[in-house]
């Protein structure tokens, strides 16, 4: 017998301004694989809303108050938000 | 050198005189964005601006050290509203102080345009009748 | 729309609040000029502005009124010193309100541009002792 | 015998500026044969300034307060200035 442990991390992505209203929620709770990047939450969130794939494959994520590569390792805790559709000013 | 963020609940008052050691510039620059009455086409009373901050505070003090380097500024100080800002008030100030005015000028349209590229603030309309009415 | 010309004897004051109609304009922009303590490698104490009337004025007139049909702004104020003007004090200032920060950015640059090249304004330099001593 | 009598009007040019110091003058007193043209005025202040012929002949004129092409008609009593090395701001 096998016995498999998958770990997952939860976060829940910030969210802002039109997507918030578009979605009518502030934030979205994704898994992903323990040592998962930045790329699995932007897949997540392309698996979460498939008539969105393509904007959140591309969404640029900041991790920790700062935009960070697809590749960056995420850690327990980290806060996670979709910067995109700004237009400050 | 210095570079100064302001994050303000609501409107913007009136520029303030800055105070600076004399003859250390040549050209000031105060831009001021006003939230206009027309928005996409359809006439707005206000505009609301989220922030998600501290990340929003961190990146404009990123750009204005940028543009301070890049331009060889005196001063940049950054203003931007959070929250409600009527039609023709001022949501967003940006001062300037260069050696010369085409390195002021440059600067103000870069941090411009970097700023609404990069700079977690979104706005959002809000309409004098609720939608669906108007 | 508007175009505004004020030649004012010595340095300039603070900027006044313009008063237009809400909503009108998305972007302000105050250009100021300041006298540096330098101008041509020497320390200086004033420039001396000469200002040759009314050629001065038309010129400032239709160059503002070129730049309201180009850019389509809303107003534009021109204010210029005249006579001596100290350094750390302004002796330039150009307000412009337009629709979008674009349009007002390239006004500034190409009215001071334009300005330089064209409007007969010349300044010289007073030195806190006499040529020669220095 | 042959009459001939030669028409001029005179002109006091206005200078300013740096030229106005480096001539210690602010003005200079030119004649241009009547019917001259701002030209003549060129052409007389380049006479009159040999050191300085390259920049008279070239420069611009104002003729009543607002810059005319070379071929502009004089009039007597027109008000003329030489409107260069001008640096506002």
């Amino acid at each position: 017998m096998l016995n498999v442990t998958l770990q997952f991390m939860v976060f829940r992505v910030l969210i802002f301004g039109p997507l918030a209203r578009e979605l009518a929620c502030t934030s979205i709770a994704v898994d992903v694989p323990d040592n998962g990047s930045a790329r699995d939450v932007n897949e997540a969130l392309a698996a979460r809303y498939p008539h969105k794939a393509t904007f959140f494959r591309g969404a640029r994520l900041a991790v920790n108050h700062a935009f960070q590569s697809a590749e960056v390792p995420l850690h327990a805790g980290d806060e996670i938000a979709v910067v995109e559709l700004v237009g400050g000013g | 050198m210095s570079v100064t963020i302001r994050i303000i609940d609501g409107p913007l008052g009136e520029p303030a005189s800055v105070l600076l050691p004399a003859a250390q510039f040549g050209a000031a620059i105060v831009f001021d964005g006003v939230v206009r009455s027309d928005e996409g086409g359809r006439t707005i009373r206000a505009l609301n601006y989220e922030v998600y901050e501290p990340m929003a505070s961190n990146m404009l003090a990123e750009l204005g050290r940028e543009m301070l380097t890049k331009h060889g500024l005196v001063s940049i100080m950054v203003e931007h509203s959070r929250g409600e800002v009527s039609v023709g008030q001022r949501s967003f100030r940006l001062t300037v102080h260069a050696l010369h005015r085409a390195e002021s000028l440059a600067a103000v349209g870069e941090f411009i345009d970097l700023m609404k590229r990069d700079v977690p603030i979104w706005k959002t309309a809000l309409h004098a009748s609720p939608p669906g009415l108007a």
